[in-house]
């Protein structure tokens, strides 16, 4: 039976549903012949600023309980060496997603602007990033510094434009819809979730910014049950990430409802991990006798599979879930 | 350009309590290996401990390689538990290594502590090139001395020295090393911070050292092994990886905070 | 050297700093003598409600990465069965909190009124419960409703009350000063976070519920941040929850500011895990040469130690952290 | 009242590539068990998995007792992995086991796949209480019939049927009871849910059935492991808890489902 991985998320077309996080797969250059790039959609780049960044003193990152916690803060060499210097070695066959992030609305506007070329497949807005002008709230935080800020990008580029939510947001639904009405192509999600870790003989915490990034195994169950909610929600494909160290891993996210998936931690313990899941749902879709993804995307949803990608995703805004089941701790619900 | 392979566990040595040798049988990582590069060991068949853990190469044959490593934590604790004919998968091998195309100079080799692991295959390969080489070992005491007897069958003066003086001199690595007549043409260090630092303070030859930082992907990736380097014109502070572009560093090349 | 174990939360003194939570401990009359419950600071018993209920559907407890989720749906016998038969059996040396569930405001007043007899120590309040007034959402995700429920209660009991937040609250800390506000006596956090897991085989949630709730080692650095940001917030004393293994894992939450913690999942793989704890912060204090708990509260944080259980914490309120490092991902933040 | 004990590993007997007995010194565990209690094992010594995994005892002795396995995921693994004279947390015995207060009556056990598990320990106590027994002992295939010599010679009479037919009858366990001239006086079935399932649609006589559920705690404490087991007056379901009440019901106490 013909296995088909084409995966169409609006108006961006990927030979696989998996993506390479950005942030966790450095460039694409760094692996080599190693790993099989003909199996990985794309690989989103570290997150990519107009000056460099030499980023924050070690450490950098540290183990949790099946996870990680980083706080690299966000080093690179800037949009304009990245473009000249870095992006003519990531090898041909390999789609190339820009992931930019800035400190004014300005920022992301240039950025966005530059990143406009033919190598490049689309954009991600990493959302995540301190906004200046609100007291560095990040932008994700706020449904209408999102809603803006994607307006702005969208205006400034031809390209398909991904907006990357933060799950630290209030109301991470509400961020989604505030994206889509934006003009967001994508949703993607989520980032890094905020979190501590304390030195117990040095009385400190850990990281000297107080705070990093959560992500790894340790977090993809409340990352699953976001996608879940937002791919509810909004029109658009959604790529679902979190967590994601296994193909049963990626199934869950797309019969959640997204489109395609991003892994990320998983390249830090295996940089062939991608392959590996790509490999896990294929063996699946034949197992299940399933010939092309998108059938699976939304599977385990009350309103069954949807093929988002191709855009006829209207039922999914219908969606009515219990209110219940959607906002209270799991603790309270019991079954009508 | 490292490998990934499932390596054959071929011999676990249990040199102490909670050191261990295990030997794997590696031809794909071998082939390339040098002196001072490390492989990516995943120790956890399910997910945790999550990441892998880096251990210097510390024997070298054609589809051979050892590691030598002290239980510290939960990786080295299953890694310590695994049976010959098991295999696990490596990745390597890693990083830069200590320059070896040297030739015909004295070389200095300081390792303290774990630091010795690198040593043996370091030697090995020095002395085939034929360099003449000076080893230091410190160890906290005569137990926690090891590769000693094997870098000198080697060919290389071994001096050991110790903090209580059960075995050697008693006296540190840097100390030792201060203390000989001859200092060579080049140094090679690896070992705790603190000595790393002291080296880097007394040195007069050309010094490389080996470093240690927590490694996420071991492969450039992640940047989360960043090691201060210098600083921009306007002070801000350069960060180079230790898994690629170390763990050996030319001491010029790192900035070591005193401890 | 005489370690003191003794904790005092404003008008709450207990002998150790380990609390059993709710729902994790039974109701302290299953462990018998295999478990040493003089090291144990108190029980918080499995959450109550006016009726008895059955509890949902199996499967009520599934396996995550180094974490559980379950959807149990409050099983229990309902207040007065509980204190005519339970409670009586309860070990007389065993402090017993009383966590009240409910699904109007009438509920809890009506709940915290019956418990308020002398073997009860404190009452918890389980904000997580669905409002039946505004269309199920939880409590404890909205300020106001938490201060009026807060108010509520503590009108209705002259018990310490315990006011316990949940980690979906779109700002938590913002709840934690409602609590405060309506006169909680003690903040305690965090319950499970919303989660979600999908059998891919089934192509179905997992959970009857869709939804369920995630705790244990996985998510201890999120609960973690977020008892450092209430215990910044609040002029109260906290008690810090959330993924707590070991003794090493509950220092980190005392200096982050918990004046005392509670462990849960954790009793699930070990019952004595909570004297094990105990035990584990005494050799520290001994190592470390720290005669009172209380000098360990907040001793991780810029402005230090403090004993904010005998209430002398108005220096928390001032503490001003860089909004960068509270508010954003880490990833934006690179070292002033 | 169940106890934790950390139990010496005696012997690891590896009965096919994914079956395993491990037989365990545990005085304090065995002194108080009996048969259809399990004990709730701690397999890993980091956090994951991070619950205990109960067995059925399989064996039982003054001191010791001994677990009959699958490999089925991580946790399993983990537990065949261990050697003779590491020490595993054990706690137990958790639950409530089959009635063995009965004397002089002819006892029918069912046993299904794994479900065989405690059978020995089961039918060994009946035995010795002076009654008849009369297994049953269902499995895949001739490789996956597991202690019916043991049992045997405990002096019961064994009945063995495979799915195949390579040992014994070619048909079901509960088929081969239903084909019993004599169904004795009391039935204790222990297999996978269907064949409980066809077990109480068609024993006769009083019927005891060994249940499985996800355990979290294994005692009583998390409400983790509901089993429904009857309904109230305005027909909400009642569970009962699979680690305290069960793992043994009577076949009235529980609400099985067709799968
Ligand atoms: C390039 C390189 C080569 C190495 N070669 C060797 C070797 O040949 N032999 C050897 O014995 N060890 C070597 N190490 C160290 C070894 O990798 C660690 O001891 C090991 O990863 C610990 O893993 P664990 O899970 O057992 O302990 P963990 O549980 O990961 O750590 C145990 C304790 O040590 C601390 N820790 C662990 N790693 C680091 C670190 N890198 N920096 C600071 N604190 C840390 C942890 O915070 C924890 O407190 C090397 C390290 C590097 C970076
Ligand atoms: C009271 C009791 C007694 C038992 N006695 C025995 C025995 O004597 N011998 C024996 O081999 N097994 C026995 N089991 C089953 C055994 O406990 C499980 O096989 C074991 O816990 C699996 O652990 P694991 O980590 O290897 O697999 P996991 O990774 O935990 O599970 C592997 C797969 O099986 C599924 N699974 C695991 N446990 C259950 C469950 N209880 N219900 C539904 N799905 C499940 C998981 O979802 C997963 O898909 C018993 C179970 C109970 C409740
Ligand atoms: C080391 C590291 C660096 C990251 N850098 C970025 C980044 O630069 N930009 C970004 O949008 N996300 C970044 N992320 C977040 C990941 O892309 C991903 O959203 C998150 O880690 C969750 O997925 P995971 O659990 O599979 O890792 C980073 C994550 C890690 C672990
Ligand atoms: C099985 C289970 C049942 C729980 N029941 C309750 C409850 O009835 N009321 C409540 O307030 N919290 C309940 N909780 C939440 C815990 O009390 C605790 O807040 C949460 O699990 C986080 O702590 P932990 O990671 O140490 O488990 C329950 C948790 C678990 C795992
Ligand atoms: S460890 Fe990932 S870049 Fe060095
Ligand atoms: S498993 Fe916890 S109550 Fe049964």
């Amino acid at each position: 039976m013909s296995i088909d991985l084409t995966t169409t998320l609006g108006p961006l077309t990927l030979c696989s549903p998996v993506i390479a996080a950005s942030g966790t797969f450095g460039y694409g250059t760094e692996t080599g012949t190693e790993v099989d790039l003909r199996r990985i959609g794309a690989v989103c780049v570290k997150g990519l600023t107009l000056l460099p960044r030499y980023g924050n003193p070690p450490p950098r990152l540290i183990e949790t309980p099946c996870g990680i916690m980083n706080s690299v803060g966000l080093e690179n060499p800037g949009i304009d060496r990245f473009i000249e210097e870095v992006l003519p070695r990531i090898p041909p066959s390999l789609k190339v997603i820009v992931n930019i992030a800035g400190a004014t609305l300005e920022d992301y506007v240039t950025l966005a602007a530059k990143a406009s070329i033919p190598r490049v497949s689309a954009l991600e807005v990493n959302v995540s990033c301190p906004n200046v002008k609100s007291q560095c709230l990040a932008w994700g935080l706020d449904p209408t510094a999102t809603f803006e800020l994607t307006r702005a990008v969208k205006a400034s580029t031809h390209l398909p434009v991904i907006v990357k939510l933060t799950p630290n947001a209030p109301d991470v639904v509400k961020v989604a819809l505030a994206a889509e009405q934006g003009g967001a192509d994508i949703i993607s999600l989520v980032n890094t979730f905020l979190a501590l870790s304390i030195d117990v003989e040095r009385r400190r915490p850990v990281f000297s910014n107080t705070f990093a990034g959560l992500s790894g195994p340790a977090i993809m169950p409340i990352a699953l049950r976001m996608v879940w909610q937002v791919a509810g929600a909004v029109g658009v494909p959604v790529i679902g990430m979190g967590g994601i160290l296994t193909a049963r891993d990626a199934l869950q996210f797309l019969m959640a409802g997204a489109s395609a998936v991003a892994v990320g931690s998983a390249n830090l313990r295996d940089p062939a991990a991608i392959p590996a899941i790509v490999n896990g749902i294929e063996e699946f879709m034949e197992r299940e006798a399933v010939s092309h993804v998108s059938e699976l995307v939304g599977a385990a949803r009350p309103e069954g599979p949807s093929n988002r990608g191709a855009g006829q995703a209207e039922s999914r805004r219908r969606t009515g879930h219990c209110p219940e089941n959607e906002s209270a701790d799991a603790l309270f619900q019991s079954r009508a | 350009m490292w490998k990934q392979e499932n390596a054959e566990v071929l011999e676990v040595e249990r040199l102490l309590d909670e050191v261990f040798r295990i030997r794997f049988r590696a031809d794909r990582i071998a082939r390339d290996a040098a002196p001072g590069q490390f492989v990516h060991v995943l120790c956890s068949h399910h997910h945790s401990p999550f990441l892998r853990r880096p251990f210097s190469i510390n024997r070298l044959d054609e589809d051979e390689l050892s590691v030598l490593f002290k239980v510290v934590g939960e990786g080295t604790r299953l890694l310590s538990r695994v049976t010959p004919g098991q295999t696990l998968n490596l990745l390597g091998p890693a990083g830069r290594g200590f320059p070896v195309n040297v030739s015909g100079a004295h070389v200095v080799l300081v390792a303290g502590g774990m630091g010795v692991a690198p040593m043996p295959a370091l030697a090995h390969r020095l002395l085939a090139g034929g360099n003449r080489v000076t080893a230091i070992i410190g160890a906290r005491n005569a137990r926690y001395v090891f590769e000693a007897d094997h870098i000198a069958q080697c060919g290389a003066e071994v001096l050991v020295c110790t903090d209580d003086g059960s075995a050697g001199a008693r006296r540190s690595a840097t100390s030792m090393y201060r203390s000989l007549p001859d200092k060579g043409d080049i140094a090679y260090a690896c070992g705790p911070l603190p000595m790393l630092y002291e080296m880097k303070q007394c040195v007069v030859t050309p010094l490389w050292l080996s470093l240690e930082t927590r490694i996420g992907c071991g492969t450039g990736l992640c940047l989360g092994c960043a090691q201060p380097s210098g600083y921009t014109e306007d002070g801000q502070v350069v960060y180079r990886k230790v898994c690629t572009d170390g763990p050996v560093f030319h001491a010029s090349e790192v900035i070591l905070l005193e401890h």
